[in-house]
């Protein structure tokens, strides 16, 4: 299957946020277009998160605006834009730490189960057949992961490694248009992360998925974006292709470092 | 076991009414055994058995449940909460229910409360006669008219029982009565004292259990309100309630279930000789004859009575069954010559009851503490019939209606 | 029959979702189910069944609603007491105003009124959580003790503010006897244990879950925390609304707002922590120790003392009684935070692995 | 209008003893994030014990010295709580590390009860007076300002004085202090305290032992004004919107609370609760904790309650 | 191993088990010798985190115990030691996950690190003055609370708070975790500095093998709770099996990550 990168899909003008005095985002625009991976990097606390953050409504930008597949996107709670398709998963784990493998990434799907509590107490016909219809995406889904043999376990127990990738499944299983990844590969080694970056391209080849990357490994980010944007303090200091990225003197002072 | 007489005790000695049901089940305890180091009930010796339920309703329909298998002749809970719960069913089990100062006063009326007996005293006795001794201190009935009265209660239905009379007494009398509800346990009155104060009631009723009395008499001492024109009911007219306060509380009344503290009763006597001197007491000695000592001893005694009057009929020297219990309670007959010999001369008036009346004698005095002890300071006042007598029959005929009950006719009370 | 999984393959998802996915758990809890409808009505005595059997089957209701909101959705409460107290107070006005309305109707309408008056309760967990929450819900438990003593509309003006029912029926079935009402209790008990686990394993249950453990990321994949939030509440209150419904009607027959004060709310809350949060079976487990641990200790001890030759008093008992079991507290949670549920699982999990050590 | 200033220094006292009893929820709560339910048994373990001390150390003294007697209690007193510290360390604390709210929770729970029951098997379950001559009547003061005066409660007035001093103490230990700032960090991460070698341990049979004195001080105070019995443990139950109300994790804010809980009850009752029958001063107070919290859900002086992704 | 040096840590055949029945390490041992930087390397539930609880005692706290073996420190036995003694005997762990305490200010965080120290309030500022030097960043967030800081942030603190403790032997839980190549690069000629300017040791539990293997003097590859492999670090570096599946090299130089395969040959080491 061969990936095309299509229109513009989230367009983000002139973007500041505030923390009482902090600034965490200062006028920033770039755009993110359907299908491609798109990386966000940047020195520690340059508020990338908060990037994330905004994009999927838990933050709410003073100023700026945010037009979504063209329209002008109002204020959004996190819960609305999940169900405009964005997904995302989390630099510190935010998975269920009670619940087992299998119903975490089973509550990705809640967005498309429709039946009701009644139905649901009684467990009837409709319940029952649509609870197996979604176990089948979400079985699907593990295979995928390669994660089959921890179903049944609490996420709770999992190495850190493995909670990151059940994160990507619950994410995953939402069956997002835009998919943001937070720090998806920190705390792997380099055959896991090799690991992640082939889920992480597949999802964007096979299911057309949009991706917005954050990611500190140089090595990772060149290799599988599209395009990267770059921030420091809060502001951009660079957007484009990788390779122009990599040379561009700013960033390198900023972030790279002289190594690379 | 064929050969005694069970006596289930429930009590609660621990909790946040312990210090109160202590004496009161030390003295009924003591009075069993005083029973049986008397020879017992016509040769059947007594047994008993304590239940702790701390006060709670819950903990006492357990108590009750475990000591009715062991062949219950009567239960006596001191909780209203627990009379409210065993009312329903005490019929079933076909048990008596002996509630003496305390309980529903409209239980009185035996034809439709067939098991109930609230004896020697209901709390509409108790609030008739604080009205009767307000307006003779005032110099009669009608100078209450213009009054305010304000009633200090307990916020549960013991504290509520009292209402509907004041409320009566207060339409007939033209004095207004100020509630003043207090929650449970009652440590926090600050609220409640500071309206008193600007309200200044003419005179204030407590009607408190436990630690709600003491603090009453101490915000009372805190707020200045005068001590002598506080009158509490039976259940706030013992040691615990004043002790702690002291001087605090000299001049403070209290209405008596008939008795006060009785040192020098026969009774006590007798109960210092023939149980205490052999090492056998519950509690500690000088406990012995204080309020609610007596009030335990005396709900024995007239459990006790009961089955002895069950055995005339029944059989002497048998043990009575609940059902041969009730009729013996129901037909009591204790008068000042049969008192004497149980050792009650002077502390308690004739008791007699019957099918219509289980309650057997709606007589009561005052007690004033000096600061160190309870002295009578009346004569002895009876419950206004006229007044009462309504209220039981038609609070007695709606329980009945409710409850789908036909109330006894005399032709079958005679049986 | 050794306790394994081995060879018990699932060939559909169907299989794999059933409440029992071990044959051996499957018809052990059936059996144990059998047991409670033939067995024991054979087996106890009436004192067994009005103090013990009864109250811990409603208590055990009641638990599994407290556990629905505290243990899946992460709302701490301490006023399932007032919950209690609603669904009663309800059943008693449907009872007593609406002629002929059926018992069972009149117990799932105070139910309901209690699920409507949970959403009201409910509303502050959208911005208050926590402990903050829990204590806070306080205000609902004594709200309510005031309001059942104060307001005489709901106890029928009855002068001391004690009401009662008597005669229960339901479809022609005259329920008197202890046996009657224990078994009345457990087709109750049965039925709504069989829902909260349909319900805790569907997508409701799920997004419960998915809030108590972090409302953060569960809003970010799309689940409405005020959805979530309300419908624990409506649900919960629901079924600790026909606990106390039963509590009155069946258990106590007679009652007075101070059956359900604020001592059943903590009382109910630490069933749930002790018997194991988010755990069916521990609602069973934690309302059998609370409610039978006290009686047992209070029975046994003095027999224990005499054995040994002392008489303990009846105080001495009570507080001996408190001491062991507060001890026995501590000590099942420093063997299992989690409570017994987890105790019982792990166990589980020793046998299937047994005689091997891991 | 003497009556409304009445009512409200009332008001203002009654909420600054139960501001001493909310301190030791605060306390602990604060360092260790254990929500300690078994404050009210510790005021009333405390105060039996004070109750009869004093009460054997007067016997002993042969009845000469009330304040001897007195300060021999309350320094046994003082060492029983620090030995209650110990224990629940040793026995229960100790091996809970790094475990959740509520299970922490539920072993206070057992410790109340434990507490409650070796308290009365130690040292009895009847009525007990705690005489540490406080004055027990009135004054009236401003009577030329407002007719009759304002009333004013000795007691309550030296019992407030007495929390205030309290908690001013507590308040400099907690912010000034590195012990401070250590058992700060302990409530918030029992294992990473652990980590950089802060003695969980010690800190918590000091805290504890803290708590229980506070606990003594709340017991003379509650005592002498109650008589010591068993609904003791009960005042805990009105202290706790004050905790919620301030903040769990404020010692001033038991403070700021207590007052704010005190006056709002006890106008509550007086102007409002004729009109509904009255006894709705318990249930006002924990609404009024609600209303405020709505707007500051970690209650007006509690630290921010973190929730970010 | 060299011999002039003397062992500062040894771990003698430990077994940890967590919650009476998940058996996690099965056997591991290892030492670490007194100024030297050993790395523990290894997958995804290798059971490198578990290791560094077994030595720093914070095991319990997970209901995890240590059922066989030994953990030594300079010949003296651990195991009935609390952390607070290991720390007061210079050990102090950075935690996986940061933990920082969330409420305090970045530089009362930093202070508590320092909370056994007694060498007095002077002192105690000189460190705090070189851990701002080393993390510059945390010094313009001193006044933020943790909680709101970045991952990045948080991380320095949680390295920047054991620092503080001036101690003998750091046992580091992957540092660069979320840490941006600068500043990884930055932490570990910390680590290196320290180690040589200071003597202090080091024992890291790191993901990034590469930077690891480039600083540390020997390391341990743990796979499944056994330790699979052990040796210098520039041994390990030329192991073929260590390039392919921890360095991500070939024999023709890096592969990149949009090429990695589907299926790869297994591990050596596994057969
Ligand atoms: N508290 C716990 N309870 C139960 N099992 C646990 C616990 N902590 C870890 N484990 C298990 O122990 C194994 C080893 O985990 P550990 O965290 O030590 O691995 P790790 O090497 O540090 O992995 P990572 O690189 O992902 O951090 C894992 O399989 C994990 O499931
Ligand atoms: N809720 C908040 N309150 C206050 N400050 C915040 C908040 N969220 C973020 N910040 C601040 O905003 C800045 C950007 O944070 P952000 O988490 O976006 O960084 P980042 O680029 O993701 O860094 P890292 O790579 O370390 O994760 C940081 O300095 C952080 O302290
Ligand atoms: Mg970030
Ligand atoms: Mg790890």
């Amino acid at each position: 299957m061969s990936r095309k990168i299509g229109d513009v899909i989230l367009d983000l003008q002139n973007i500041s946020l505030r923390f009482g005095g902090v600034k965490a985002l200062t006028d920033i625009s770039f755009d993110i277009r359907e299908h491609e991976v798109r990386a966000i990097i940047g020195p520690n606390g340059a508020g990338k998160s908060s990037m994330l953050n905004v994009i999927n409504g838990v933050y709410h930008p003073q100023e700026g605006k945010i037009f979504y597949r063209g329209e002008e996107r109002r204020k959004m709670e996190p819960h609305m834009a999940a169900s405009t398709g964005i997904a995302r998963t989390f630099q510190n784990i935010a998975l269920f730490k009670g619940m087992s493998v299998l119903d975490n990434i089973m509550t990705g799907r809640n967005l498309k189960m429709k039946t009701n509590i009644l139905l649901q107490a009684l467990w009837l016909g409709p319940a029952q057949k649509e609870e197996i219809e979604h176990r089948r995406k979400v079985e699907e889904i593990i295979d995928f992961l390669e994660i089959q043999h921890i179903r049944k376990t609490p996420v709770g127990r999992l190495p850190y490694g493995l909670q990151k990738r059940v994160d990507l499944g619950r994410a995953l299983a939402m069956e997002p248009q835009i998919l943001l990844l937070d720090e998806p590969m920190a705390g792997m080694n380099v055959e896991e992360k090799q690991d992640m970056c082939r889920f992480i391209l597949d999802v964007n080849d096979q299911f057309g998925t949009t991706i917005v990357l954050i990611e500190h490994d140089m090595g990772v980010v060149m290799d599988i974006s599209d395009r990267v944007v770059v921030l420091d303090y809060g502001k951009k200091i660079g957007d484009g292709v990788p390779d122009e990225v990599r040379s561009n003197p700013e960033v390198i002072k900023a972030y790279l470092g002289a190594g690379h | 076991q064929a050969k005694e007489q069970f006596f289930p005790v429930l009590v609660y000695r621990t909790g946040a009414y312990g210090p109160n049901g202590t004496p009161w089940a030390n003295g009924y305890v003591d009075y069993l055994k005083l029973v049986n180091a008397k020879g017992g009930i016509n040769g059947v010796k007594v047994s008993f058995e304590e239940c702790e339920f701390a006060y709670a309703t819950d903990r006492g329909v357990e108590c009750y449940e475990r000591l009715k298998g062991k062949g219950a002749t009567v239960f006596q809970p001191l909780s209203t909460g627990v009379t409210f719960a065993l009312t329903e069913k005490a019929p079933v089990d076909k048990i008596p229910l002996v509630t003496a100062g305390y309980g529903r006063s409209e239980s009185q009326n035996g034809a439709v409360f067939d098991w109930n007996f609230p004896l020697l005293g209901t709390y509409w006795v108790g609030a008739d006669v604080a009205i009767q001794h307000l307006g003779k201190q005032y110099g009669g009935l009608d100078k209450l008219k213009g009054k305010k009265i304000a009633l200090v209660y307990h916020d549960s239905p013991y504290g509520k029982e009292p209402i509907p009379l004041l409320q009566e007494r207060a339409k007939m009398h033209g004095f207004t009565l100020q509630l003043l509800p207090v929650a449970h346990p009652g440590v926090e009155q600050k609220a409640t004292w500071l309206q008193i104060r600007r309200e200044r009631p003419d005179n204030v009723l407590l009607w408190g259990w436990g630690v709600m009395n003491s603090t009453s008499l101490k915000e009372a001492q805190a707020t200045g309100y005068p001590r002598e024109k506080m009158l509490g009911i039976w259940w706030a007219g013992a040691e615990p309630d004043v002790k702690d306060v002291g001087m605090g509380a000299k001049g403070y009344s209290a209405i008596t279930l008939q008795h006060g503290a009785e040192p020098n009763s026969k009774v006590v006597k007798d109960m210092l000789a023939m149980v205490h001197a052999k090492g056998q007491g519950t509690g500690p000695k000088d406990e012995v004859g204080s309020v609610l000592y007596m009030r335990g001893l005396i709900s024995a005694m007239v459990a006790i009575e009961g089955v002895r009057k069950a055995q005339e009929r029944y059989g002497k020297g048998k043990v009575m069954t609940g059902e041969q219990t009730r009729w013996g309670l129901e037909n009591l007959n204790l008068d000042d010559k049969a008192l004497a010999d149980l050792g009650f001369a002077g502390v308690l008036r004739p008791i007699q009851t019957s099918c219509t009346d289980h309650m057997g004698s709606p007589w009561a005095r005052i007690h004033t503490w000096d600061g160190a002890k309870w002295n009578f300071s009346s004569d002895w006042y009876q419950a206004d019939q006229k007044v009462l007598r309504p209220m039981v029959m038609s609070a007695s005929t709606r329980y009945a209606e409710e409850k789908k009950i036909t109330p006894r006719t005399p032709e079958q009370c005679k049986q | 029959m050794i306790y394994r999984e081995n060879g018990q393959f699932k060939t559909t998802y169907a299989a794999d979702q059933q409440i029992f996915t071990i044959a051996q758990d499957k018809w052990f809890v059936l059996g144990l189910i059998a047991f409670a409808f033939i067995g024991v009505p054979m087996l106890a005595d009436e004192y067994m069944f009005r103090a013990i059997l009864i109250p811990f089957l409603i208590l055990s209701l009641a638990a599994l609603g407290v556990n629905l909101l505290v243990g899946y959705c992460g709302q701490i409460t301490l006023g399932a007491g007032a919950f209690m107290a609603i669904g009663a107070y309800a059943a008693y006005n449907f009872m007593i105003r609406i002629d002929g309305v059926p018992l069972v109707a009149a117990l799932l309408l105070g139910g309901a009124t209690t699920a409507a008056l949970g959403i009201v309760f409910g509303i502050p967990s959208l911005r208050v959580r926590g402990l903050y929450l829990a204590v806070a819900t306080l205000a609902a438990q004594f709200f309510c003790d005031w309001a059942f003593l104060r307001l005489g509309w709901f106890t029928n003006y009855s002068p001391s503010g004690s009401v009662s029912i008597s005669n229960l029926s339901a479809f022609g079935w005259a329920i008197d006897s202890p046996v009657e009402k224990y078994l009345f209790c457990l087709l109750f008990l049965v039925a709504f244990a069989f829902f909260a686990k349909n319900l805790t394993r569907a997508s409701i249950g799920r997004q419960w879950m998915a809030i108590r453990d972090m409302d953060v990321a569960a809003e970010v994949i799309g689940i409405r925390p005020m959805w979530a939030k309300l419908s624990a509440f409506a649900v919960s209150s629901f079924f600790i609304g026909v606990a106390g419904a039963l509590w009155g009607f069946v258990h106590l027959g007679s009652w007075e707002p101070a059956a359900f004060s604020v001592d059943r709310s903590f009382q109910l809350l630490f069933m749930v922590i002790i018997g194991g949060l988010g755990s069916i079976m521990g609602s069973f487990f934690g309302a059998a120790f609370i409610v039978i641990m006290p009686i047992f200790l209070n029975q046994a001890l003095p027999a224990v003392g005499s054995l040994f030759g002392i008489a303990i008093s009846t105080a001495g008992v009570a507080h001996a009684e408190f001491i062991i079991f507060g001890s026995l507290i501590v000590f099942f949670l420093i063997v299992e935070p989690h409570g017994l549920a987890r105790l019982w699982a792990i166990a589980k999990e020793k046998l299937r692995l047994w005689p091997f050590p891991h | 209008m003497g009556f409304f200033f009445e009512t409200l220094i009332g008001g203002l006292m009654a909420g600054m003893l139960y501001s001493l009893v909310a301190l030791g929820f605060v306390l602990i709560f604060k360092a260790s994030g254990v929500f300690n339910f078994a404050q009210g048994a510790m005021v009333l373990f405390a105060a039996l014990a004070m109750a009869r001390f004093s009460e054997w150390a007067n016997i002993a003294l042969g009845g000469d010295s009330l304040f001897l007697a007195n300060l021999i209690a309350f320094l046994g007193a003082g060492v029983v709580m620090f030995i209650v510290a110990w224990i629940i360390e040793r026995l229960v604390l100790r091996n809970l590390v790094n475990q959740e709210g509520a299970t922490l929770l539920m072993a206070t729970l057992g410790i109340a009860y434990v507490l409650e029951g070796v308290g009365q098997t130690l040292f009895g379950g009847q009525i007990y007076t705690i005489d540490v001559g406080m004055p027990k009547d009135p004054v009236i003061m401003f009577e030329s300002l407002f007719e009759g005066g304002i009333m004013i409660n000795k007691e309550d007035f030296i019992a407030a004085l007495i929390a205030a001093v309290l908690v001013g103490v507590l308040t400099l230990f907690f912010q000034k202090t590195p012990t401070g700032r250590a058992l700060r960090a302990v409530a918030d991460d029992h294992q990473a305290a652990q980590s950089i070698g802060i003695p969980l341990n010690r800190t918590w049979v000091i805290v504890w032992c803290v708590a229980g004195i506070v606990a003594l001080v709340a017991g003379i105070i509650w005592g002498s004004k109650l008589g010591v019995q068993f609904s003791l443990a009960t005042v805990a139950l009105r202290a706790l919107p004050v905790v919620i109300l301030g903040g769990l994790t404020s010692v001033p804010g038991a403070i700021i609370g207590g007052l704010i809980i005190g006056v709002g009850e006890k106008l509550s009752e007086v102007y409002l609760g004729p009109y509904v029958g009255g006894g709705i001063e318990i249930w006002f107070a924990y609404a009024l904790a609600l209303v405020f919290l709505l707007f500051r859900p970690q209650g007006l002086f509690g630290e921010k309650i973190i929730n970010r992704v | 191993m060299n011999a002039a040096n003397a062992t500062f840590l040894n771990v003698n055949n430990i077994e940890v088990i967590y919650n009476h029945v998940i058996l996690v390490l099965k056997g591991v041992s290892f030492s670490v010798p007194e100024g030297k930087i050993v790395a523990l390397l290894g997958g995804n539930g290798a059971g490198k985190t578990t290791t560094l609880r077994a030595v720093s005692n914070l095991l319990h706290g997970e209901r995890g115990e240590v059922t066989k073996g030994s953990v030594e420190l300079k010949g003296e036995q651990v195991q009935a030691m609390t952390p607070g003694d290991l720390v007061r005997r210079g050990v102090v762990q950075v935690m996986e996950g940061r933990h920082c305490f969330g409420h305090l200010t970045i530089e009362e965080n930093l202070l508590t690190g320092a909370y056994t120290r007694t060498d007095g309030k002077a002192a105690v500022q000189e460190t705090l003055e070189k851990v701002y030097n080393f993390f510059p960043r945390l010094k313009t967030r001193r006044t933020s609370q943790a909680a709101y800081t970045s991952g990045g942030e948080q991380q320095m603190c949680a390295i920047g708070r054991a620092l503080m403790a001036k101690p003998k032997l750091v046992l580091l839980d992957e540092p660069s975790m979320g840490l941006a190549p600068q500043i990884v690069e930055e932490v570990f000629t910390i680590v290196k500095e320290l180690n040589e300017k200071e003597g202090t040791t080091f024992l890291l539990a790191e993901q990034n093998t590469n930077i690891a293997l480039r600083y540390a003097d020997f390391g341990y590859i743990l796979e499944n709770g056994r330790v699979v492999m052990e040796g210098a670090a520039s041994e390990l570096r030329d192991n073929e099996d260590v390039k392919e599946f921890y360095l991500g090299l070939s024999s023709s130089g890096r592969k990149s990550f949009r090429e990695v395969k589907h299926y790869r040959r297994r591990k050596r080491w596994l057969s």
